[in-house]
């Protein structure tokens, strides 16, 4: 039967196959008398969608969705007064389409932020920098950008770090090199892992936060090689949802930069990545922005 | 029977799961000779045939087609050599059978049915076969219905392609598997016919069949078949008169009173020579 | 939330190279995993418990496994033990070994279902086995196998959608790229059913074609019996 | 990044208990395919010419287009008018819909080997066609179809995999939350293709077990 890539499907990837409209099907949907935020507050029940596959921030352990995105959002529900949580769990190529169908009442999954999502969802303030990093294998020698001409570099298909290695590509043509020798791009993060493990790929491109905890957990197959130009991405991450949302999602960003300045988030980033960021207050999103 | 035979079989045996279906079976068939086969079902008859053709493997005996070992040949100081599958495959041409599902190729008109083994088999150029095609089955009264496929043919004419099928490889023997029970009734009389019109050129025949009436009418010769060997043979009409063994007896006794023929004396039956 | 068609007009050449190559592949997913179909149906009946064995651990592992888990095997399996091949051509070899199991059985099922007689008869005039295969078993076969073959042929180039998971550029592959340029999830899937839907007409078509040439004398006779074309056919005219 | 092996064993029992959910799902979509799919069949042999006109134009849709595009069409697009499933009902229904057209598919394959003999014999005893189909034909159509069901079930075992992306946690969502706290998607993979192995292996035995002794029976 036809499966199309149930596979760990991650993160960035705008998803997969998703809803396809049976043609002449028209959309319309219900119109809402009451807002979601007025109904979270009303009914005391909140429903977020999360893949739950993407350490460190949201990741099934013991049975239980916890990370750095659980833990926020565990404050987020303190604050909106919230008594019942319904956490769903989907692949990423269920993400966006569940929730513009309202499935759930926003994506409480980091998100990349870029232009042309930013022009479909409302985003919150960011949660984490997700500064792009180049990984290598433990010992290769590839120490700066110009080691990456004539490299097989590897990241996800249609991430936010997909423009940021096609700029980085670019930028070593300009500067007289060769370029990568190939750009692969996969449908999940942990695939790209394995390709570059046994040898298909030499670097692979992917924000800071995720490659520090997997090279902690992996130190003798994986390292840092350094950080890449942040050309062509913004590389914040956030929370969405839906565009007619703007005032949850500003109830959201508003906890969210409380919990920055309160110290609480700087607390979590430690606890998780090891290390605190900085989170600005404007000039995350791109221009023409929800 | 002083002449050489064309089929000699000797000490045929087979056994299936620890059932004897032949079992140390004799039968010599001379040259223009027909002899009918019979016997009360599951006394081996088909198994024979399969045996005979090597379409299934005897565990043990011998078969001599016109003089040739075929199968299995005995070798000089009583050593038993199997033949290979191509020599079994070039002598099979030898032995013509006719199934009794007859198992024409639906796919094929009848012409094709007769064309194809000679062209594939024997080798031969598309054009002779063609020739010999539709001379025989001009020979058997089917020159009009050469183009039609099988399904579009009546029973006793799909039986006339599968004997020129078979005669097509010019046996040196054709075997009859039951020619008469996938037949209506009042077509028996035209098989009676065919075989008796090939047994006028000539041809060497075994033919296996229940219906005593049609054995006597149509064979030089009846072997009586039971538990996997013959028991009792001799000239056609002696035979069915005067059973000797007491297994025959009771076998006719059962098929001839099934059908309401008082004795074989008396056999009603139609005369052809 | 309104359809923008504007989206596919733009990232079209994108879409319709994935499309070309996913027709691509599968067709060379089908001519290769056919053969290799045959091969394994006729291990499957030859006489013999090994053969048979064989073909059936064969038939039944690669049936029982989503096509994925296939994938992942040979993809990231096969640099472990040093080979390194294109992702199409390894992906597409993937499909075929996938599709091969399904056309085994097919065409196993399809032989079986012939009367022993039609190959026994060839035999006794004296054909080799692979000349009463050729002459006699295969034009037969090939009637009863053209249906289920659709029907797989059709669910394999489905599945080849699975390939962009390994980086293959075909068809979903560039549908994510335009996904990820535009984000408008429903409008470039909306599309990409279009897309496989129109293959799928196509083959479907060709194998009607194919049927209708080597399986007429057939139909005649099921609909020349009036009973018959009222309950076993669910296509003729209705029975006046 | 070699193959642990007791990474693998480490993680199947949970796949096992995760692969209850397929199992119980898979159970509820083959007994509607069966049923639906037996009555779009005897529908379409009424030969009411819109009817099968547009059955034609579903069938073709449901052959033509991937299994996950129409699960995502039970469950975000049907909201649009105004039919909101839960994940559960909308993963059914779309697979249950998608087997009902192989079920009413295979089904007229096998109807075309039907003896028509007794069909005759029926209708000429003045039998009612309602009662044609339910004693005489059906019962040997099922025992026609037999192995081409037992497939169709092992198929939609593999088919409720999809229901991950509709916030379904079954086996495959689990090998892949597994995976990617381990960073070894090789191993949770090759766990659920053991698991998929299993049930479906159990369904194919199950279903010959049956088969020869429905056979055995009749004998």
């Amino acid at each position: 039967m036809s499966i199309i890539n149930p596979s760990p499907v991650g993160r960035r990837t705008c998803s997969l196959l998703t809803g396809a409209v049976c043609v002449g099907l028209v959309f319309a949907w219900p119109a809402q008398a009451e807002t979601t935020l007025e109904k979270i507050r009303r009914t005391g029940e909140l429903t977020v969608g999360t893949e739950a596959a993407f350490p460190p921030f949201e990741f099934v352990k013991d049975g239980k969705i916890v990370g750095y995105g659980s833990d926020i959002l565990a404050e987020v529900v303190k604050e909106l007064g919230v008594k019942k949580l319904n956490q769903l769990d989907l692949p990423w190529q269920g993400i966006l389409p569940g929730v513009l169908a309202g499935k759930f009442d926003f994506v409480a999954t980091t998100v990349g932020i870029n232009e042309e999502r930013a022009k479909r969802y409302a985003y919150t303030m960011p949660i984490a920098d997700g500064m792009p990093y180049a990984m290598k294998r433990k010992g290769d020698a590839i120490t700066k950008i110009e080691d990456l001409n004539g490299k097989v570099v590897g990241t996800q298909l249609a991430s936010s770090t997909e423009p940021v290695a096609r700029a980085l590509d670019a930028k070593l043509k300009a500067a007289g090199g060769p370029g990568f020798k190939e750009l692969k791009l996969f449908t999940a993060f942990p695939e790209s892992y394995v390709a570059l493990a046994n040898g298909e790929i030499d670097a692979v491109i992917q924000s800071l936060p995720s490659l520090a905890v997997l090279v902690k957990e992996k130190p003798d197959i994986f390292e840092l090689a350094m950080p890449t130009s942040k050309d062509g991405g913004f590389t914040y991450l956030a929370w969405v949802t839906r565009p007619d949302d703007k005032e949850l999602r500003d109830a959201i960003s508003g906890v969210i930069r409380k919990m920055r300045d309160d110290g609480r988030l700087a607390a979590l980033q430690e606890k998780w990545f090891g290390f605190a960021m900085t989170i600005p207050d404007e000039g995350y999103l791109p221009p023409g922005a929800m | 029977m002083t002449a050489q035979p064309i089929l000699r079989v000797s000490a045929l045996s087979k056994e299936f799961r620890g059932t004897r279906a032949l079992n140390e079976f004799y039968l010599d068939v001379a040259e223009g000779e027909i002899v009918a086969l019979i016997g009360p079902s599951g006394c081996g008859k088909s198994t024979l045939l399969r045996c005979l053709t090597w379409l299934e493997q005897p565990d043990d005996g011998f078969i001599e087609v016109a003089g040739r070992p075929f199968g299995r040949a005995l070798m000089p100081r009583g050593v038993v050599r199997r033949q290979s599958r191509r020599e079994i495959d070039a002598l099979r041409p030898k032995i013509g059978l006719v199934f009794q599902q007859l198992n024409l190729w639906p796919h094929l008109t009848a012409l094709e049915n007769v064309v194809r083994p000679q062209t594939v088999v024997l080798g031969r150029a598309r054009a002779e076969a063609t020739r010999r095609a539709d001379e025989l089955l001009g020979r058997l009264g089917l020159a009009d219905r050469a183009g039609r496929y099988p399904h579009a043919l009546s029973g006793g004419q799909k039986q006339r392609v599968a004997i020129a099928r078979a005669l097509a490889m010019e046996p040196a023997l054709m075997l009859f598997d039951e020619p008469t029970s996938a037949l209506d009734p009042e077509l028996v009389g035209e098989v009676l016919t065919v075989l008796k019109s090939l047994a006028a050129t000539g041809m060497t025949m075994l033919v296996v069949t229940h219906e005593i009436g049609f054995a006597v009418n149509v064979a030089d010769r009846i072997a009586f078949m039971d538990a996997g060997a013959v028991i009792e043979e001799g000239p056609a009409r002696e035979v069915v008169a005067n059973p000797r063994t007491p297994r025959l007896r009771s076998f006719l006794d059962l098929v001839l009173d099934r059908a309401q023929v008082p004795s074989g004396e008396t056999l009603a039956l139609p005369q052809t020579e | 939330m309104r359809f923008d068609a504007s989206i596919l007009v733009d990232y079209w050449p994108l879409l319709a190279e994935g499309a070309w190559l996913t027709l691509r592949i599968t067709i060379a997913a089908f001519a290769l995993g056919y053969l290799a179909g045959i091969a394994v149906a006729l291990l499957a009946i030859l006489p013999g418990r090994l053969p048979r064995l064989m073909a059936s651990v064969y038939i039944e592992t690669l049936r029982n496994i989503p096509f994925i888990i296939i994938l992942f095997v040979v993809y990231y399996g096969l640099p472990f033990s040093g080979v390194r091949l294109p992702a199409t051509l390894v992906g597409t070899a993937a499909l075929a070994l996938f599709a091969s199991a399904y056309y085994a059985e097919i065409v196993r099922a399809a032989i079986l279902a012939l009367p022993r007689g039609q190959f026994e008869s060839a035999r006794v005039v004296g054909m080799s086995p692979a000349q009463a295969m050729w002459h006699v078993v295969a034009p037969q076969v090939l009637r009863t196998l053209v249906p289920p073959s659709t029907n797989m042929t059709l669910t394999m180039m489905k599945e080849s959608a699975v390939l962009s998971s390994v980086t293959v550029p075909e068809l979903t592959y560039q549908s994510l790229i335009v996904q990820g340029n535009t984000f408008a999830p429903f409008e470039v899937f909306a599309a990409v059913a279009a897309i496989y839907w129109l293959i799928a007409i196509g083959i479907a078509e060709a194998s009607r074609r194919l049927e209708r040439r080597v399986g007429a004398a057939q139909a005649a006779s099921v609909s020349a019996n009036p009973i018959a074309a009222r309950y076993l056919s669910l296509d003729a005219r209705r029975p006046s | 990044m070699g193959f642990k092996f007791e990474y693998l064993l480490s993680i199947l029992p949970d796949l096992a208990l995760a692969a209850l959910v397929n199992v119980r799902l898979a159970a509820v979509i083959i007994a509607i395919a069966l049923m639906l799919g037996t009555m779009l069949t005897v529908l379409r042999s009424l030969k009411l010419r819109p009817v099968n006109a547009v059955v034609a134009i579903v069938i073709s849709f449901v052959r033509g287009t991937p299994l996950l595009i129409q699960i995502f069409i039970a469950y975000y697009v049907l909201p649009a008018v105004g039919l909101d499933l839960t994940p559960e009902v909308a993963g059914i229904a779309a697979i249950s819909f998608n087997s009902m057209v192989f079920v009413s598919e295979s089904m007229r394959g096998g109807l075309a080997s039907i003896d028509p003999g007794p069909l005759e014999a029926a209708t000429a005893l003045g039998l009612r066609p309602p009662v044609i189909w339910w004693k005489v034909v059906l019962p040997q159509l099922f025992r026609r179809i037999a192995p081409v069901l037992i497939n169709e079930a092992t198929i939609v075992v593999k088919g409720t995999a999809l229901l991950s992306v509709i916030t379904v946690v079954d086996v495959l969502r689990t090998a892949q939350q597994m995976a990617s706290s381990s960073y070894r998607p090789f191993e949770t993979l090759v766990g659920a293709a053991l698991v998929f192995l299993v049930v479906n292996l159990a369904i194919s035995l199950a279903g010959k077990t049956a088969e020869a002794r429905f056979a055995a029976t009749r004998m």
